[in-house]
């Protein structure tokens, strides 16, 4: 395990202390060093959103965190839920007196943390509404939506209920917004080769070197199929048959679309996926408003890609326009 | 009747004996899960030890801190689903300064069903509801029956040991080792074994001092 | 070799392709896929910048193309030079009448190049000046400063003399200042592992599970040592230490640090670095004024990292705060 | 003296021999190099041949948009270095519409110094050069010496082949491989084989068709 890091059970301590040190003009710490708010929370009057989960996914989730997206994040150990206590030092000191909604990815251990979390934030008094993402079409069948686990797409949740919250809604509108984006959402993801976790020193899954795994999770979670590699055109392709059946898309359709990228393949491999998607979306009459291409939730160093396909309504491209500045995601 | 200053001695036997399972435990959750569960079990009764019982006098309340204690050491599964037992016994222990046996009862029964609200398991899933909801029923339905508590916890204990050993052979539903499928089959739950060792800790300090628990 | 791509001879071409598609409100390509400029080049009284060098090294060369920072690029194959022709024609597409900086690392096939088209730009009546820059301590000796290589230093580079060609300096002063910070700047880079360049489908070195190379070029060219993998603490005070010294870094100096990652270390690994990099620079007294953590410059998906080190002056400071706003680097 | 057509004969005599080294010549690059040298070369000459010769009647006209076609078509070192040479025996060749053996002489001089300026790189750095530079040399030393133009070409050639085949005990010194050092001994620099093959289409050429050139 060749990784900057000292004694692994301190690496996401220090990875924290250094993003705090590097950005401590738009982050900072709250007593805990794994919950990270922005320099001006709370914002009074403004509706915060709240997130959080395992560490190894930057820039999900700290680096959401910043005028546009999100108020405050906190973070476990690698791919392992932060406490309930976090996420309810992160509620108090977000709260501008409009509530807290708390915006995640379906996962069980946050979903745990989160649900008593919000029970303890409630008896102190404070407004907490909860809206968890479940974009990755491969981890359940449509029929069971709710099952399904919490991917990149957070992306586009993050950046529609942030800009909706910036623009003075009520927790109530922005709850309904963020929902209505997750019903719109949809990810799938393929996997070229595993992360190391500090901790552990070993990959989290085995794959042979001819082999892909379509509809791999953000852990390394397994898909729906291991088959052998494939040139981008059909992978591309692939992906996106799910992603647009899935969603119902239809030509006329307009849409954004993410091409993420889990940590170790290059950014010029993540376009080459892009131009791919244009194609076969162009082919088939649907339209690409605003595309994202890039890093945008990570598995620490896993190669591989997934995409994201969020369908879009005039409301959202308005937001999905408005502008972000985090330390780690910028628009202008 | 059981006083404050008992229930921080139960937790200290508790983190005693977790703290000797602890790498035991990382192992079994190695199998399918991450590997780190006897860490945060460690982790979590060593703080809720932490909490000095001098300050206290209402049971309710010292509970609640210690819940508190445990929730803000440990995040993952654990932490939300010990620390809801935990909440959920010191809300009944409100106002109390001691615990009658039928307390004690009412507030295993209480915290499991907590700790079954939170996680959504149910009996059979391959967690450490296996181990626990056995012994909380079986101690519940021998409340009222003749014999020494000594006897009933020993009874129970049979069940949990049962519930734990049967998790064996289940295939995981929830939580990390869900994803997995049949591939988890084949190793006790980590959580139903270290909730097995947190049930033993309070059974021998009942036989042992089970004349003030008779009290 | 498991990489998103069709043809690997069409590799750089399809992920220009996919970069204008998703970027064609910022950028555009002029005849030659290879040639990208700002969209709205040529900027009418503006120094212009022109840079280009091998492909496979994003964000560097075309994601420094835009607002603030550069105004053309081109690039050649993965990791070779870009033509002498692309480069003229960048040259005449981005020209405003006010001359055009050739600034770009130095490499000597990318030298040969730049100064052919520098020959022909001049016949056709651009005024043309060259900087290169030289911030690879590890690539030669102090004294040999005009041979060293150029790294993710050239990110300061970019940065400043982008900043001062925005605000209406003549092409002289750009220049001027370029070369201030080329003087003041240093890199050096460790490596953990190599990438592989698709068209060759093999390795660009080959390294111990256990070892390091201190001082890689990011070609993967040999630094100047081989060693056992150590804490990060270590790595970063030996990178540190080459660096300050070849400086001549005293206590009261005041830089700007990059931790830069070279394609698959994890960002929350940098940070790491980033918090080693910190504390040791204060403990010698030396003052960070605005970090910069992250992808600037890459070798595909080559693991490791490098820091960089410039020393500033006040005009940098000011200049280093300015705006940028490119597809891949923005700063508000 | 020689005709415009016939530097385009020359430029797709050179453009087959290098198409057909191609392989060779990217694995001697793959030694120390990149492995692109054939490539680089193949695609280069294939440009300079897809001018027609047809719309000149000015040699340097015609030389300089080979020049400039080689350029497009080729970055690395070999476009700048090759561009470079064709660019400053356009230069010569400027107002000419027919080349005596004396101005090829020439030209092939000032070629190879435009490569060496551009390059600077000296002989024995292990570079193309170490092919050019002795050819060039003994020719123009040949130049007013008796014999015939074939005898003087087919020495000049000898000496082409020893500086290519020197290469293989050299250490690079200069360009890409430079960077292996010691490491890069014990190969003939692809840089140098590919311009003994350009020189050889061209030496065969005079001796195919001695008479013309004698004329
Ligand atoms: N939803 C759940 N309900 C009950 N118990 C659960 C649930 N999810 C996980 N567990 C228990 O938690 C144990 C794992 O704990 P731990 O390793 O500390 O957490 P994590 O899975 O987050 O790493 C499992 O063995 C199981 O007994
Ligand atoms: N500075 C230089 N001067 C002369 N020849 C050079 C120089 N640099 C490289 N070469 C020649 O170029 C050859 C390599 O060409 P090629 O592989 O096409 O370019 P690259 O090195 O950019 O991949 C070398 O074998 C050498 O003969
Ligand atoms: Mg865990
Ligand atoms: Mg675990
Ligand atoms: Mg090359
Ligand atoms: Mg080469």
């Amino acid at each position: 395990m060749k990784k900057i890091l000292n004694n692994p059970s301190d690496f996401v301590d220090e990875s924290l202390r250094g993003i705090v040190l590097a950005h401590s003009d738009m982050l900072r710490s709250v007593g805990d060093p794994r919950v990270i708010v922005r320099s001006d929370a709370p914002v009074r009057g403004k509706v915060a959103i709240a997130t959080g989960g395992g560490y190894g996914h930057l820039p999900v989730f700290l680096g959401y965190v910043g005028q546009g997206l999100a108020d405050g994040a906190c973070v476990g150990n690698v791919f392992s839920s932060p406490s309930a206590d976090a996420m309810l030092t992160v509620t108090k000191s977000i709260d501008g007196g409009a509530g807290v909604l708390y915006l995640y990815g379906n996962y069980f251990g946050d979903k745990m943390n989160f649900d008593l979390a919000a029970e303890m934030a409630r008896d102190e008094g404070i407004q907490v509404e909860t809206v968890r993402v479940t974009d990755d079409v491969a981890s359940a069948p449509a029929e069971q939506m709710s099952k399904r686990r919490g991917v990149a797409g957070v992306f586009f949740v993050y950046k529609i209920a942030g800009a909706c919250a910036e623009s003075g809604a009520s927790l109530e509108e922005v709850k309904r917004l963020a929902e209505e984006v997750v019903i719109n959402v949809r990810t799938m993801g393929i996997g070229f080769s595993p992360c190391t976790i500090p901790a552990s020193g070993k990959p989290t899954f085995e794959i042979a070197d001819n082999e892909v795994e379509i509809g791999i999770g953000i852990h390394g979670e397994p898909g729906i199929s291991r088959q052998e590699t494939a040139p981008a055109k059909e992978l591309v392709s692939q992906l996106l048959a799910h992603l647009t059946a899935d969603l119902d898309l239809v030509p006329g359709d307009e849409v954004s679309i993410l091409v993420n990228g889990t940590g170790s393949t290059p950014l010029e491999e993540l376009y080459v996926a892009y131009k791919e998607a244009h194609s076969w979306l162009s082919q088939k009459g649907i339209k690409i408003f605003k595309p994202f291409v890039g890093e945008y939730a990570t598995s620490l160093e896993m190669a591989g890609f997934s995409i994201s396909v969020l369908k879009l309504d005039e409301t959202m491209k308005a937001l999905l326009q408005a502008p972000v500045n985090t330390p780690f995601i910028k628009q202008l | 009747m059981i006083q404050l200053q008992q229930l921080h001695e139960l937790f200290q036997e508790i983190s005693k004996r977790i703290h000797e399972k602890r790498d035991e435990l990382c192992e079994l959750d190695g199998f399918a899960g991450d590997g780190d569960h006897g860490i945060s079990m460690d982790i979590g009764f060593a703080a809720a030890c932490a909490v000095s019982p001098d300050e206290f006098t209402d049971i309710g309340e010292y509970l609640k801190v210690c819940a508190k204690s445990f929730i803000q050491a440990v995040g993952a599964s654990i932490g939300p689903l010990y620390g809801t037992a935990f909440l959920r016994a010191a809300k009944y222990a409100t106002g109390k300064s001691a615990l009658s046996a039928e307390d004690c009862v009412q507030m295993i029964q209480l915290g499991v069903a907590g700790m079954q609200e939170r996680g959504k398991a149910q009996l059979g899933d391959k967690t450490l509801l296996d181990t626990l909801l056995p012994f909380a029923q079986t101690l519940r339905d021998s409340m009222d029956a003749q014999g020494s508590w000594a006897d009933k916890v020993k009874t129970a204990m049979q069940e949990a040991h049962a519930g734990m050993e049967s998790t064996r052979e289940m295939v995981a539903n929830i939580g990390r080792s869900s994803r997995l499928g049949e591939r988890s089959r084949g190793g006790v739950d980590p959580g139903a074994a270290s909730a097995y060792v947190v049930l033993q800790a309070g059974a021998d300090l009942v036989s042992l001092r089970v004349g003030e628990f008779a009290g």
